[in-house]
C-alpha cells in the first residue's frame, strides 16, 4: 500500500504534524482479549449490584427484569453496529423499528409525534424548556422544586443560552403541585409550566390536570412510561410536551447511563421539535417506506440555528423500548404497572407498621416510590443497612433540604416478598 | 421475496380496555392503549427481519466521514452484558459501586495521558453534549474573571454541532472560511478575534481530513485575545500516539468514545462524550467528580464553581465501559497503530480514486478525504446522491455526503483501520465503476436494496412520526 | 449483488511455519499448518454474512415434519449462558456441582410426570442415542433373565433412527407394514410376534400424525410374548397432558428435548435425547446415577447391571437446562395446551390444503399430517421435490420430503404450536398457489434463494468433503 | 380455526385417544420468564465453577478462554434456530460453516475428510471402532488401558452389536504405548487399533507414529486438536481414522456437555464413515454451493443397514470450532498450545518441588495434563482442597485402579501464575 502511494515508510503520511506538536503515548503494552476481560471483571468484581445488595433506589432509574427478547434483539449485530440512518434504503430496518418506537410513546402519551429518543429524562426536560422558550416570548420556566438536584441543576444548564429563568413552586400536604404557589407564579411572562406524575415523591398527581386551564403558556408533563399503562395519556390532560425516562423500558440501570429521554408533542408543534424523527413516506415504487425527517431542524444542517445540537441520541434504547413495549402488549404492561403499584404498597404498609416511621409521607396514590420519614438521618441508616447487604433509597436532603428527615424508597416487580421482608425486619432493627 | 414488513402494532389488541379501577386517583384513570399482541415467536422474527434490512459494519464496509465506523469488538459487548454493570444505580452508595468508579477513574486516566489534558469528566452524553458542557465551561471561566465574551468563532469546515452547541450556550456565532489549503485562513481568523470572543472550536485534523499545521501560531493567536482553544476530538482516531489536543495548545477537548474507542453506534446512539480540559478550567467539570482517597473512590459534590451537571446521572457507563475494555486491549503501541492504519488507508483509497474523482486539495490526507462528484455532475448529470445510492446496490455504505458544504458535491469518506486492503479495492473499484456506468443506472439506484430510492420529501410534507398519526390521516380524524 | 461467500480459509497465511522446537518430542514436530488469517472484523463479516444465508424458526415459518422446529425461548439461552452453567466440569465433586446437579434431578423427575414412566437418564445425547441406550437396556434385561432374543420389530412408517438404532445394537430387524389406517397392522404384528422378539419399537402418535388407538392392545400382545415396548418420544409434544406412554403401557421411552421441549436445534445439534423406564428396568440405566440424600445430590455409580455409560459425561447438561427452563415456564397446564394448539393448527392447516393435495387417512391427526404431490406429480410433473424448492421463494422452510416411505411424493407438515392462524393461512396460500402455478415456474425453483437448485449428485460423485481435497483435485495432486 | 375444521371444542381432536390411556399432568402451574429466570439462578447458585474455585479437571473437557466472537456468531439465530439443512437452497450458510468446520478438521488431522461432528469424543471413538468394523473382517479392537472407564464403557457398547471385542494394551514407564504389549496382541483378527497423543496422563506420545508398522488393520489417533497447532498430523503417522474432543475449540465445558466428537478419515473410505458430512458442489447457475452429501449411508435413507444410527450431532459446537480456528488463525492456535504446555510445565515444576510428591509421573512431553503421584490418597485430597476453595484433579484410581495414588492434574491459559502458586500452596500445606 505504502508503494502505491509513493511513500516509503509510515511516517511520511505525518509529515504535515510539525515536530513542535509530536508527543508519545505513555499508555501500557496491549492486553489479550482474554486478559482484558480478566482484568476489568476483577474490578467490577468490587461491585456490589442489585442481585447481591437489594437496592431501593429509583428516581427515574430502575431495576426492571429485562426480557431476554429485548437483549435479543438489540444484539442483532445489524441494529447496533450501524450509525444514523442517512441512507433510508441500506437502514429501513432501525428506521421502521424507530417509527414504532415513535409510535409507542404517542400512544402512551397520548400526543401525535415523538422524537427517536433525547440522551435521558433530564436532558429531555431541558430540551422541553427549550423548545418552550421557541415556542413563546415568555421569559420564565415554572417547574416543581420537588425534583433531584441533578435534573434541576441539567435543567438550569438547558435554559442558559435561552434568556429564560427557571422558577419552582412548591407541593402540597398529599405531595402534589401546590395550586396556589403555581397560580401566584403563573403570569405572561410564563413560557413553559412543567409537572410530573408521578413525581419526585413516586405521587399520581391528580392535580396534574387542573394545571391547563391557569396558563397558555405549553404545558410539560413529565411521566414514567409503566405508570402510563394505568395513567391517563399526559394528552389528553392538555400537554403539549410530555417527557421522560424510558430506561425501565427494557434496559438495566447501567450506573445511571445511558437512559432514555422520552420526547412526545402535539402535532402542530412538530417543526419546533428538538432531536432526530423518522418518518413515513415512500419509495420509489410508491411503497411503504421510512426515512428521517424534518431535518432542517437539525444542527447538522440549520447549524448554529438548530432547535438543539443533539446528533448521537440512544437509538438502540429506544429499539429496546420498543421491543419491550411489543413484548408486554397492553395486557402486559398493565400487569406489569399493577405489580409495580402493589409492591410499592406492600411494602410501605410494612413500614408503615414500624414505629417512629411515616410511611408514606403522603397519603396519595403511588407508583414504584414513596418518602417516608425516619426518626435517624437517613444517611446514616444507609451505612447501617449497607453493612447488612441492602442498599437503602435515596435519602432526600441533597435535593429537597426541607425533607431532610426522608427517604425515598423504591421496589419493584425485582423484589419479591422475601426481599421486601427481609429489609423492613432489617430497617426495624436498626431504628 | 420482501418479507412481512408491516408495523407491529397492525398486529393489534382489539379488546376493550380491561377494568383497572383501584390502581389510579380519580380523574387520572386510562381509558385505552393500543399496543401490538404478539407471542414471543412473532415479535423476534418481527424484529430480526427489522435488522436483516439494516447495515452496520458488521454487514460491511462502512466509510462514513466524520462518523468513523469501525469494528465494534464482541468482548467489550460480552463485559458489559453483566450484572455487575447493568445491575448498578448511580446512587448506590459509594462503597457499593467501587467497581465502576474504579474502571471510570482509569478511564479519566487514560483519556488524560491521550489528549494531554489534566482533568476529564466521562458525564456527557455524546459528542455534542460534550461540546456543550464545554461551552458551559468557557462560560463559567470568562464569567468566574469577571470578563462578558459572547462570541464563539467556529471554522466553516467544522462539524454542525460546534456552531449548535455555541449558539445553545448562548454565544453568537463568527463563522471563518477555510483558506485555499483546506486549513484555516489565519488572517481571516485575526479578523474575526476580539475582546469578545469566548472561544475558538476546531477539529484538527479537520473534517476535511487535513491537519492544521500552524496550530501552534493559531493557538497563540486566540490565547493572545484571552480567548479559549477548543478541540473537537471526534478525529482524535487520526493522531493517538503522534500528537494530542494537549500538546497543540487546547484548553478544552471532547471525545467521541463511540468514535475513537470502536464502541457501537447502536443506529445512532447512545454514545459518549467525555470532556477534557487543562487543569486551570478543572474546578468548572461537572459534578460530581471522582475523587481517590486510602479507602477507594468517593464523589466529589462540593465543587463550587462547576458547571453542575448536564445529565440526571454518571455518565453512559455501558459505554465507556466498552471503550476501557478497548483501550487496555490496544494499549498505547495499539492506539498509535490505529492512527497509523487509518490515515494509510485513508491516503490508498485517496490515491485509488484520484484519476476518477475530483479530491480538491494537497496531500497527505489524515484519516479522512473528501472527494467530490462535481465533474460527474457536469459531464452525466450522476451527483453524490447518486453514487451514493448505487454503492448501496454493492453492498459498501456510502460516504457522508454534502458535507463539508464547502466542498461541491463532497463525499467524504473514512474508511478506518479496520479494512483491509482488499476491502478498499472493492471500496474503489465499486466507486470507479459507477463512475464509468450507464448514468442511467446511477439515477435509478438503489436496486437491489429492500426499498428503491426513498422520497424524502414526502417526508418533510407529511410529517407522519406514529401509528396514531398515520392512523387519523387515514381516518380522516381520529 | 451476492456478497462474498468465499471459504475463510481462502484467505491464508502464506509465511512459512515457525520455529516452534522444544514442545514436542522428537519425530512429533508439526511442519506446516493451513488457517485463516483474518482480523475480528473479517471474521464476524463472513460468519455474520453466511448466518444470512441461512433460515431458523426466528426466520419464518419452519413447519418441518418429524422435527418439530418450534420457537426457542430466549430466557432458556440466556440462562445457559451464565458461567455456573458453562464453567463447570463433570468430574467436579458433587459438593461443587449441587446446582447443576439439582438441576438435573428435577428434570428426571419433571421427565417422569410426563412420560408416566418411573427412572429417566439425562445422558444420551439425542434421540437416535437414548434410542440406542434403550436398545442397550432391552438387551441386558432380556440378558438378565437368561434370554435369547435377537429380533425387534419395527412399523414401516418408523422415523429411520429405530431400525438404525435397532441394527446398531445387534438387532435383527421385522418391519411391518401399516394398516389401511395407517396405524400398525395388528395382524402382521401377530404374525412378526415371536420368542426371539426383544422390543417393538413405536411412535405414538406414528409420523402420519395418527394416534394408535389400539395400543392398550397392542401392548398387551406384545408384552403377552415376553417383549418390551419401546417409545419413540419424538413426537411427544402431541400429547403432553392427554395420555402419556406410561399410562399406554411403554415401557421405556426416549425423549427429544430439542423437539418437544423447545431448545435450539443449532442447524443439527446439540441436542438432547434422555430414556426413561418403567422401574423394573431401572437397574439397567446409564451411570451414575442422581441420588439425593440428606447431603444434597450424589452421584451412584455402583450399579452392577447398568448398561454404563453412552457418552462421556453427564449428558447435554446445556441443552437439559434449557428444557427445564422451557417446562418451568410452561407448567402443566402450559404444555398440556402446547400439545392442544399443535394439534389444532396441524388439523387446520390440513384442512386449508385438503382440497389442493392428496391428503390420506382419516381425521383427526395429532401433531403433524402428511400430504400428498401424487396427483401434482401426475397432472403436471411437478414432484414433492419441486413444490419444497418453490417454497423457498416465499421465505417458508418447505415440509419434511419424501418420508414417511409409504406415502408417495409425501409432504410431511408440522405446523406447530407456534404458528398463529395468519401464519398457517400464508403456508397454505402459498402450497396452494404452487399447486395452481405454472409448472415451469415450480421446476426451476428457487428463484430468489442465494443460490440456484443444488446439484446433489454432483456432491456425491465428487466427494468433496474439505478444502483439501478441494484443492488437491485442482492441482492434480497435493 | 375450530369452526373451520368443523369442531365445537378442542378436546373433539384427541377423540382418537381412548379414555383407558388418558391421563393429567400433575405438574405445577407455569411461571413467568423472570420467575424462572430467578428460580433457575437460585438453583444454579449452588454451583462452585472454574471462575469461583479454580478447578484442575481436563481428560478431553477443559476451561479454556472463549473469544466473544465466538459466542457472538453461535448466538445468531439464523444459526441456531435451524434444523438439519436438508434444504441446502436454504441454508447455505450453515452448509459452508460446516463445510469450513470440516475443512479445518482435515487441515488439522492431515486427512481429506471429515464428517460434520459426532456427539463427543467417546462416542466418536466408539463409531472409529465400528467403522473399523466395517473396513475389514477382525473381531478384535486394541486400544490403551490408560483411558477413562467413561471411554472404555461407551467404547464396549458401541461395540455391542458389532461381535467385536475391546481388547486393551497397557502404557511403558515413560507414559505412552507399551510397544510389546501391541505387538503380542496383534494378529491377524485386530479389525482396529487405536492409540491417543496426548493420551490419558497427557503425554505426547512418539511412539504412536510406530504403530503403523505394526498392522495392517485401520490405525485410529485419538488427539486434542490445540496440540496438533504443533504435533505433527496424525494422517502423516499414517492414521485412518482420527477422532478427539473438540469442545476445547471455542466452547464452555458446560457440565460435560455438550461435547464436540472429532471424526476425520482418509478418503478412500469415505463411503464407511458416520456422520454427516457436507459436500462441495454446483447450483444450476454453476456457481460454488454445498449440500448434505453421501446420504445413503445414513439412517433416514438405509435405515437399517447405515453406517450409523447418528441423526442430530452438535453442528452448532462445529460452528464454534470453526470461528475458533479462524479466529486464533495457525500463530494464535500456536501461542495457545504453547501457552498451554509451558503453563503445565509450569505447574509440573512447581509440584515437584514438594516433597513426597513425584510430579510428573511420566517424564515425558506433556499437554495441558500431566499425572502426579501423592503421598496420600487423591480423593483425600480433593476434599481438603475443596474446603480451600480448590477444585483438584482427577483421582485416577476408578480409571486405571494401579495407579490409585495418582491425580491427573490438568491446566490451561486460564490459570495465572497467582492460581498455580496459590494452588501449590495449598497442595504443599495439605501434605
Ligand atoms: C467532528 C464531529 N464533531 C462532533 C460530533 C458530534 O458527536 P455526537 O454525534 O456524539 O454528538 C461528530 C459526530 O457526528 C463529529 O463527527
Ligand atoms: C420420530 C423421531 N424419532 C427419532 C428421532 C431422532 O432424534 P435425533 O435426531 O435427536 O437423534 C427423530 C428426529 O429426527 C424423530 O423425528
Amino acid at each position: 500500500m505504502m508503494d502505491f502511494i509513493g511513500i516509503g515508510f509510515e511516517d511520511e503520511l505525518f509529515k504535515d504534524v510539525p515536530e513542535e506538536v509530536r508527543c508519545h503515548l505513555p499508555l501500557p503494552k496491549g492486553m489479550s482479549e482474554k486478559d482484558v476481560t480478566r482484568e476489568i471483571e476483577r474490578i467490577l468484581a468490587k461491585n456490589s449490584h442489585a442481585g447481591e445488595v437489594p437496592s431501593f433506589l429509583g428516581v427515574g432509574c430502575y431495576d426492571h427484569y429485562v426480557p431476554a427478547a429485548v437483549d435479543h434483539v438489540i444484539s442483532r449485530s445489524e441494529f447496533y453496529t450501524s450509525y444514523t440512518p442517512y441512507q433510508p434504503e441500506m437502514s429501513q430496518g432501525m428506521l421502521q423499528a424507530l417509527f414504532e418506537y415513535q409510535s409507542h410513546i404517542c400512544e402512551l402519551t397520548g400526543l401525535d409525534a415523538a422524537n427517536c429518543s433525547m440522551y435521558d429524562g433530564a436532558t429531555a426536560l431541558g430540551e422541553a424548556a427549550r423548545m418552550c422558550a421557541r415556542l413563546n416570548d415568555g421569559n420564565v420556566f415554572l417547574a416543581p422544586r420537588a425534583m433531584t438536584r441533578e435534573k434541576v441543576s441539567v435543567l438550569r444548564n438547558y435554559l442558559i443560552g435561552t434568556g429564560v429563568e427557571l422558577e419552582l413552586y412548591g407541593w402540597d400536604e398529599d405531595g402534589g403541585v401546590d395550586l396556589d404557589d403555581v397560580e401566584r407564579r403563573i403570569t405572561d411572562g410564563v413560557c413553559g409550566l412543567y409537572a410530573e406524575t408521578p413525581n419526585l415523591f413516586g405521587v399520581i398527581d391528580a392535580r396534574v390536570p387542573l394545571l391547563r386551564g391557569m396558563t397558555d403558556a405549553p404545558l410539560v408533563v413529565g411521566v414514567n412510561p409503566i405508570a402510563l399503562a394505568l395513567m391517563r395519556a399526559p394528552g389528553d390532560m392538555g400537554a403539549d410536551i410530555v417527557v421522560g425516562d424510558g430506561q425501565c423500558l427494557g434496559s438495566p440501570m447501567n450506573y445511571g447511563g445511558p437512559g432514555l429521554g422520552l420526547f412526545a408533542c402535539r402535532q402542530e408543534h412538530v417543526r419546533k421539535m428538538p432531536g432526530r424523527v423518522i418518518g413515513l413516506t415512500e419509495d420509489s415504487r410508491g411503497e411503504q417506506a421510512f426515512c428521517m425527517t424534518l431535518q432542517t431542524r437539525e444542527q447538522h444542517i440549520r447549524r448554529g440555528r438548530a432547535t438543539s445540537n443533539i446528533c448521537t441520541n440512544v437509538a438502540l434504547v429506544a429499539v429496546a423500548a420498543a421491543v419491550f413495549l411489543s413484548y408486554h402488549g397492553r395486557d402486559g404492561l398493565i400487569e406489569l404497572a399493577k405489580e409495580n403499584i402493589n409492591r410499592a404498597r406492600r411494602l410501605m404498609d410494612l413500614i408503615s407498621d414500624i414505629d417512629n416511621v411515616q410511611s408514606p409521607v403522603f397519603d396519595n396514590h403511588h407508583f414504584n416510590e414513596f418518602a417516608v420519614e425516619l426518626p435517624v438521618k437517613p444517611e446514616k441508616i444507609n451505612c447501617i443497612l449497607a453493612k447488612r447487604g441492602f442498599q437503602g433509597g435515596l435519602p432526600l436532603s441533597a435535593h429537597v433540604p426541607e425533607m431532610g428527615d426522608c427517604m425515598l424508597l423504591a421496589t419493584t416487580e425485582m423484589h419479591d416478598d422475601e426481599v421486601q421482608d427481609h429489609f423492613v425486619s432489617m430497617l426495624r432493627e436498626v431504628l | 421475496m420482501r418479507p412481512d414488513r408491516r408495523l407491529i402494532m397492525e398486529r393489534i389488541d382489539a379488546d376493550a380496555y380491561p377494568d383497572v379501577s383501584g390502581y389510579m386517583p380519580k380523574g387520572m384513570e386510562r381509558g385505552s392503549l393500543h399496543l401490538p399482541k404478539v407471542n414471543e415467536s412473532e415479535l423476534l422474527r418481527h424484529y430480526i427481519a427489522l435488522s436483516r434490512d439494516n447495515f452496520g459494519t458488521d454487514s460491511g464496509p462502512y466509510p462514513l466521514g466524520s462518523c468513523t465506523m469501525k469494528h465494534n469488538p464482541k468482548y467489550a459487548d460480552r463485559l458489559a452484558s453483566q450484572p455487575s454493570v447493568g445491575r448498578m444505580h448511580h446512587h448506590m452508595d459509594e462503597d457499593h459501586a467501587q467497581g465502576s468508579l474504579e474502571i471510570m477513574k482509569r478511564m479519566e486516566m487514560a483519556l488524560s495521558e491521550i489528549s494531554g489534558m489534566d482533568a476529564i469528566s466521562l458525564q456527557p452524553s455524546a459528542g455534542a453534549h460534550g461540546e456543550y458542557a464545554a461551552m458551559l465551561i468557557v462560560k463559567a471561566y470568562h464569567a468566574s474573571r469577571g470578563e462578558e465574551r459572547d462570541e464563539v468563532i467556529v471554522p466553516d469546515s467544522a462539524h454542525g454541532t460546534n456552531p449548535a452547541s455555541a449558539a445553545m450556550a448562548g454565544y453568537k456565532l463568527v463563522e471563518i472560511p477555510s483558506g485555499e489549503d483546506g486549513c484555516v485562513d489565519l488572517d481571516a481568523l485575526e479578523a474575526a478575534l476580539s475582546d469578545r470572543t469566548a472561544a475558538l472550536m476546531l477539529t484538527n485534523p479537520n473534517t476535511l481530513g487535513i491537519f492544521e499545521r500552524r496550530v501552534k501560531e493559531l493557538a497563540a493567536m486566540v490565547h493572545g485575545r484571552g480567548a479559549l482553544l477548543y478541540y473537537d476530538g471526534a478525529n482524535l482516531n487520526a493522531i493517538m500516539g503522534k500528537t494530542s489536543p494537549g500538546a497543540m495548545g487546547f484548553d478544552l477537548v471532547h471525545f467521541n468514545l463511540h468514535k475513537t474507542f470502536a464502541t457501537p453506534h447502536g443506529g445512532g446512539g447512545p454514545g459518549s462524550g467525555p470532556v477534557g480540559v487543562k487543569s486551570f478550567l478543572e474546578d468548572f467539570l461537572p459534578i460530581p467528580r471522582i475523587a481517590e482517597d486510602a479507602d477507594g473512590m468517593t464523589l466529589d459534590w462540593a465543587r463550587p464553581k462547576s458547571i453542575g451537571k448536564v445529565n440526571g446521572a454518571m455518565g453512559n457507563f455501558a459505554i465507556i465501559l466498552r471503550a476501557y475494555a478497548y483501550i487496555l486491549r490496544q494499549g498505547g503501541d495499539g492506539l498509535k497503530e490505529c492512527s497509523e492504519r487509518a490515515v494509510l488507508n485513508s491516503n490508498y483509497l485517496k490515491k485509488r480514486l484520484e484519476n476518477h474523482y475530483d479530491v480538491p486539495f494537497a496531500d497527505p490526507r489524515k484519516h479522512e478525504f473528501v472527494a467530490s462528484a462535481k465533474n460527474l455532475k457536469k459531464e452525466k448529470g450522476v451527483r453524490a446522491l447518486d453514487v451514493a445510492k448505487r454503492m448501496i446496490d454493492h453492498g459498501i455504505h456510502p460516504p457522508t455526503i454534502y458535507f463539508p458544504a464547502l466542498v461541491e458535491e463532497a463525499l467524504m469518506i473514512e474508511p478506518t483501520e479496520d479494512e483491509t486492503m482488499e476491502s478498499l479495492d472493492r471500496i474503489a473499484d465499486v466507486m470507479i465503476s459507477i463512475a464509468e456506468e450507464d448514468p442511467a443506472t446511477v439515477l435509478a439506484a438503489p436496486h437491489s436494496a429492500p426499498v428503491g430510492r426513498v422520497d424524502e420529501s414526502k417526508a418533510v410534507k407529511d410529517a407522519v412520526l406514529s401509528y396514531r398519526r398515520m392512523l387519523s390521516l387515514r381516518e380522516g380524524s381520529r
